[in-house]
């Protein structure tokens, strides 16, 4: 019974963090992408404009929920929650603390679920949530949408395979799937990290995650100069606002799952600095790699979705199978 | 600089045209002129084609580009009030040329769109304006101003107020 | 190059200069084929679309991503300008030229204004030359600098629009130093400049010449060598220097496709032929190597204004030509004769000589031709404006024919077109 | 593709640098200028909102109504009229100047012979009542309290 009140608990707080991150992610965004273009973002909503998010909140809600005439209504509403809801879902794979920890003389694990076959439930989650923009661009009838929507498709195809194999390196090392076994395997200091032995698979998953969360320079399904806002084109209102929270919310937990795999997850970089909570080394991890996406979308242009696909294929898809014949090598050597 | 007067010589490269033209063509330029060091040519509508071809595609000339190429409305001349301008401009050899045609009201000129494709709208937007059709043209719709127009604007005698075609002009001044 | 010590000296690209032959066959490799019979989507880009630059339209025929066939449409700007041009007299029409191009809108003024002075027969005093040359070179770098940030957003770099938007920001302060406007300048005037150099304008300018070339460095870090740009421009949308003489395409694009024509140096007006530049040639014809004119083109602007602040003469900056230009305001106050010249001039309009002008001037987006013909009235018996974009948005067939959609944007960027331009 | 290059592509020099350059943008400082807090002065021949100058002794209006500016006026929306007042000479009863016609390129203020009417650094011109762009007589010569003190004419 106890059990269970914890897992409410850790569901609980782990959706407010999820849910409550967006506003903030979003503003975040908004303002640092004024400050890497020397202007000074959002500042009138709140002090520095912290509240900016709610207020663009509070209009989407308040704007009128169009579906066009010609759309394929059923699917045209539920699009948005097939790209909202997985995240949420992949959110809870993701440990945020040693297991067994000592609260009020119970043993928590800090992990919401413990999946031996995390990693692979993590992949399938993330491919789904591409229905959500295949099926919303194709449903809103809107030519532009389509075009959108077929570009999400090209594009999945292309960087998940060498996503997923770039990931074989590091499961090989662990020697598990299970998300909380690969951050034990992880102990230590930040070298004993996985990145530094499987940098080339922490190179190809990190550019396959930024495609993966749509954002520049792969923010070809979107891409506002060529195909006006691609698969979002025909949403207004709370809808659109879901599209865009989606996508938040998936930066946040791709960049977690970035941080487990490859940066020690809840680990502190030092040992000496294991004092400090886990969750907040997690959290610290969470927004470097969120930064760091900001900063690279706001910097590069656009590939093409056919170049996308050629590094896919003829790039990052060669060079996993290398780094995993290697790494196989060597663990079986060692 | 701004004063290029008559007291200006002739340069160089516009007497090599307009030896060059005049040897090919002699009797069948009606009329030459230079003004502030412009070379000037009235033709034939019949020659139009002949000639333009001629001076693409002459090694010498070489006017390999249409600057730019419109009508132009004299309602007081009565048997040809319309005049379509051509001027080239050779890239190689850094001259220009400027051909003239008069045109009587429903007289029609071949279209250069075969010789230049940049004509194609020059052609379109002359139409519109002066009314001048241009045969062979491969589209000559409205280019710059809406679709149900009537009347052409650049002529002399088009109002400034009233209606034509279903459209209403009014003197706004005052009013807005 | 004057200005060569700020040249980003481990951002240079080597690159052989293709034959015509070469460059062909380059096009079509780098095109998909679009004959035969295929099913295709069609889509209507703009004039609502966000990298249309303005109202153009193009109904754009799909296969896929690859355009088939495009049909541009242009209008949705048309002001009848060359109908108010019969209305207005030469005086009255320059403030109608600034809204043609209005990036550049003195470029636009000075392009006018050569051309009637052309026909008047007046004479430019040496400081009015020197102004123009000045103004028209600051025009230049503002214009490229709002193409290159728009042409790099169009590629998707969102921060490069703001960046170079800030700049500009600085040659726009200095017009309206200069003539009290930041956009509409109607700075030129017949005969002259409408107002003399402020004072403190000569330090102002210097500063931003000189950082100018500094803030170049900086974009080509961002971009020059970026992978993902070389990707979406090298080699994309080559237009070949026949397809530019046939298309009537000019300025940066012409000369990106290898041609040395500049006709700030085969027809020179203003103070060109006393000031020292080089026309910025490249040979591959493609997107990028547009962008590698205009960049040289500003750093070059940099250096003319520079010489032209070093070598600025004293005098007057408006002809004092009774018959054709209308007086100093100082004189109006003073002098009789000044001020019925300033009456007639209003109420009757200058004296023309009948006769007919076509003169081109190079602006920044390619060559202006303005044609005068005058029936020795006050106005003009016929003005027609043949301005370099309208021949940029008749090239879109062409152009986006066997090119994928996602580049389609680029390529229309690159030509730089405006549409107050176009639709006049 | 030689050994250099393909070091270069796979420690993505490239983007690095361009993430200096932004990076050095971030903690830059900022070029933006919080518009109704603060308020950029504008230069001395800037043209905006036009005045009518009066003599400040007598409060006599500097305008003749010569039309002048009327007709040079390239969008026509300046309105004069005038008429014989009492003492025999002309006066102006009625100047309107249609703001919402105007195009400020300076034409009005340049061809003046009796620096009246001049343009002023006044650019907040946005309102919500089509009537604030009708310039009346009155509204003119109470904008000259915001006229440059040195008249630059050219």
């Amino acid at each position: 019974m106890i059990e269970f009140v914890f897992l409410v608990v850790k569901a609980v707080l782990f959706l407010a963090v999820g849910v409550g991150m967006v506003p903030f992610l979003i503003y975040f965004e908004r303002k640092f992408a004024g400050f890497f273009q020397t202007r000074v973002g959002p500042t009138y909503a709140g002090p520095g404009g912290v509240l900016q998010s709610f207020g663009d909140m509070a209009k989407l809600l308040s704007k009128e929920d169009l579906t066009p005439a010609w759309a394929d209504g059923p699917i045209f509403r539920l699009a948005p929650y097939i790209l909202f809801v997985p995240p949420f879902i992949a959110m809870t794979l993701i440990p945020f603390g040693p297991m067994g920890v000592d609260i009020f003389g119970y043993k928590v694990d800090m992990v919401i679920a413990n999946f031996d076959a995390g990693l692979i439930m993590f992949l399938a989650l993330s491919s789904i949530a591409v229905y959500g923009v295949v099926l919303g661009g194709w449903s809103s009838n809107n030519r532009w949408s389509l075009l959108g929507s077929l570009r999400s498709g090209a594009q999945m195809i292309s960087y998940e395979i060498a996503m997923g194999l770039s990931l074989v390196g590091m499961i090989i090392m662990a020697g598990s799937l299970s998300l909380v076994d690969i951050v034990n395997q992880q102990a230590g200091n930040f070298w004993d990290w996985f990145w530094l032995p499987q940098l080339v698979g922490f190179t190809i998953f990190f550019v396959s995650a930024i495609a993966e969360l749509n954002r520049g320079p792969f923010d070809l399904p979107e891409a506002e100069q060529e195909l006006v806002a691609g698969y979002m084109t025909e949403y207004t209102g709370m809808r659109w606002g879901m599209y865009m929270m989606g996508e938040y919310v998936s930066m946040v937990v791709v960049s977690a799952i970035i941080a487990t795999l490859y940066l020690g997850g809840w680990r502190a970089p030092l040992e000496v600095l294991g004092f400090i909570p886990g969750f907040i080394w997690l959290i610290g991890k969470v927004l470097a790699i969120i930064f760091l996406l900001m900063w690279i979308r706001w910097t590069v242009p656009r590939y093409r979705y056919n170049q996308l696909m050629d590094i896919g294929w003829k790039v990052f898809l060669p060079l996993a199978l290398v780094n995993l014949v290697a790494t196989a090598v060597i663990v079986s050597v060692i | 600089m701004g004063a290029n007067g008559e007291n200006i010589e002739i340069p160089g490269a516009v007497k090599t045209v307009f030896a060059k033209l005049e040897e090919e063509f002699g009797e069948r330029l009606l009329d030459s002129s230079l003004f502030r060091g412009e070379l000037t040519f009235v033709i034939a509508p019949g020659d139009y084609l002949d000639i333009l071809t001629f001076c693409k595609e002459s090694e010498d000339l070489k006017f390999d580009r249409l600057d730019c190429l419109m009508g132009n409305h004299f309602p007081e001349r009565e048997d040809k009030p319309f005049q379509v301008l051509v001027h080239l401009v050779s890239q190689p050899n850094n001259t220009r040329l400027r051909l003239k045609v008069l045109l009587a009201e429903g007289e029609k000129l071949p279209t250069l769109s075969g010789l230049w494709r940049s004509a194609d709208w020059d052609e379109r937007e002359t139409w519109e304006m002066y009314g001048i059709e241009f045969d062979g043209h491969p589209d000559l719709r409205r280019l710059l101003t809406v679709s149900d127009l009537e009347g052409f604007p650049l002529r002399k005698d088009f109002p400034l107020e009233g209606t034509v075609g279903g459209r209403v002009r009014t003197n706004l001044k005052g009013k807005i | 190059m004057a200005a060569s010590t700020h040249d980003n000296p481990d951002v240079s690209i080597e690159k052989p200069r293709p034959t015509l032959e070469e460059l062909k066959e380059r096009k079509r490799k780098s095109r998909q084929p679009v004959g035969g019979c295929r099913e295709t989507i069609t889509v209507s880009m703009g004039p609502q679309h966000p990298s249309t630059h303005g109202v153009f339209r193009a109904e754009l025929d799909l296969d896929g991503e690859i355009i088939v066939n495009a049909r541009p449409e242009i209008g949705n700007l048309h002001r009848g300008v060359e109908k108010l041009a019969e209305y207005r007299t030469y005086h009255q029409f320059i403030p109608v030229t600034d809204r043609l191009d209005y990036i550049s809108s003195f470029a636009m003024n000075h392009a006018y204004c050569e051309a009637v002075e052309k026909l008047m027969g007046v004479e430019v005093p040496p400081r009015a030359r020197y102004i123009r040359t000045l103004a028209h070179e600051l025009t230049r770098i503002a214009n490229h600098l709002l193409w290159l940030g728009v042409h790099v957003m169009d590629l998707g770099a969102q921060t490069f629009f703001l960046i170079t938007f800030r700049d500009r920001e600085y040659i726009l302060d200095l017009f309206e130093m200069l003539c009290g406007a930041r956009l509409t300048h109607s700075y030129a005037r017949i005969g002259g400049v409408s107002k003399d150099l402020p004072e403190d304008f000569d330090r102002r300018c210097r500063e931003v010449v000189d950082f100018m070339p500094k803030r170049l460095v900086e974009y080509e870090n961002l971009i020059k060598s970026n992978r993902i740009f070389l990707k979406r421009t090298v080699g994309v949308g080559i237009f070949t220097s026949e397809d530019c003489a046939t298309w009537r395409i000019t300025g940066p694009s012409l000369r990106a496709a290898g041609v040395e024509r500049d006709l700030r140096k085969d027809e020179p007006y203003a103070a060109y032929d006393e000031v020292d530049f080089e026309v910025a040639v490249e040979y591959n014809a493609d997107v990028y190597d547009r962008f590698l004119v205009r960049m040289k083109e500003v750093r070059e602007s940099c250096s003319i204004v520079r010489q032209c602040l070093d070598k600025m003469p004293e005098g007057e900056y408006l002809a004092r030509d009774a018959a054709h230009v209308l007086p100093l305001k100082k004189n109006v106050m003073s002098d009789a004769a000044s001020m019925v010249q300033d009456f007639v001039h209003v109420f009757h309009g200058p004296r023309i000589p009948e006769g007919e002008v076509y003169r081109a001037v190079e602006v920044p987006k390619g060559e202006m031709g303005v044609y005068i013909s005058s029936d020795g009235g006050p106005k003009p018996q016929r003005l027609h404006l043949a301005t370099p974009t309208f021949y940029h948005c008749q090239a879109v067939p062409p152009l986006f024919e066997g090119e994928t959609l996602a580049d389609s944007v680029g390529i229309f960027g690159s030509v730089d077109v405006v549409l107050g331009d176009s639709d006049r | 593709m030689g050994l250099k290059k393909i070091i270069e592509k796979a420690t993505f020099v490239d983007i690095i640098k361009g993430l200096s350059v932004t990076g050095k943008y971030f903690v830059s400082s900022k070029v933006t200028v919080e518009y109704p807090k603060e308020k950029l002065v504008v230069r001395p021949r800037y043209r905006g909102m036009h005045a009518l100058l009066s003599n400040p002794e007598t409060g006599e209006i500097n305008c003749d109504g010569c039309q002048l500016c009327a007709t040079i006026c390239p969008s026509e929306c300046i309105d004069i009229q005038t008429s014989e007042g009492t003492d025999g000479r002309k006066q102006v009863d009625y100047f309107n100047l249609d703001l919402g016609r105007c195009v400020f390129c300076g034409f009005c203020e340049e061809v003046c012979p009796r620096a009246a009417i001049i343009m002023t650094p006044v650019y907040e011109l946005a309102t919500y009542d089509k009537d604030d762009f009708a310039l009346t007589k009155e509204k003119l010569l109470a904008n000259q309290d915001n006229a440059h003190k040195e008249l630059r004419g050219r």
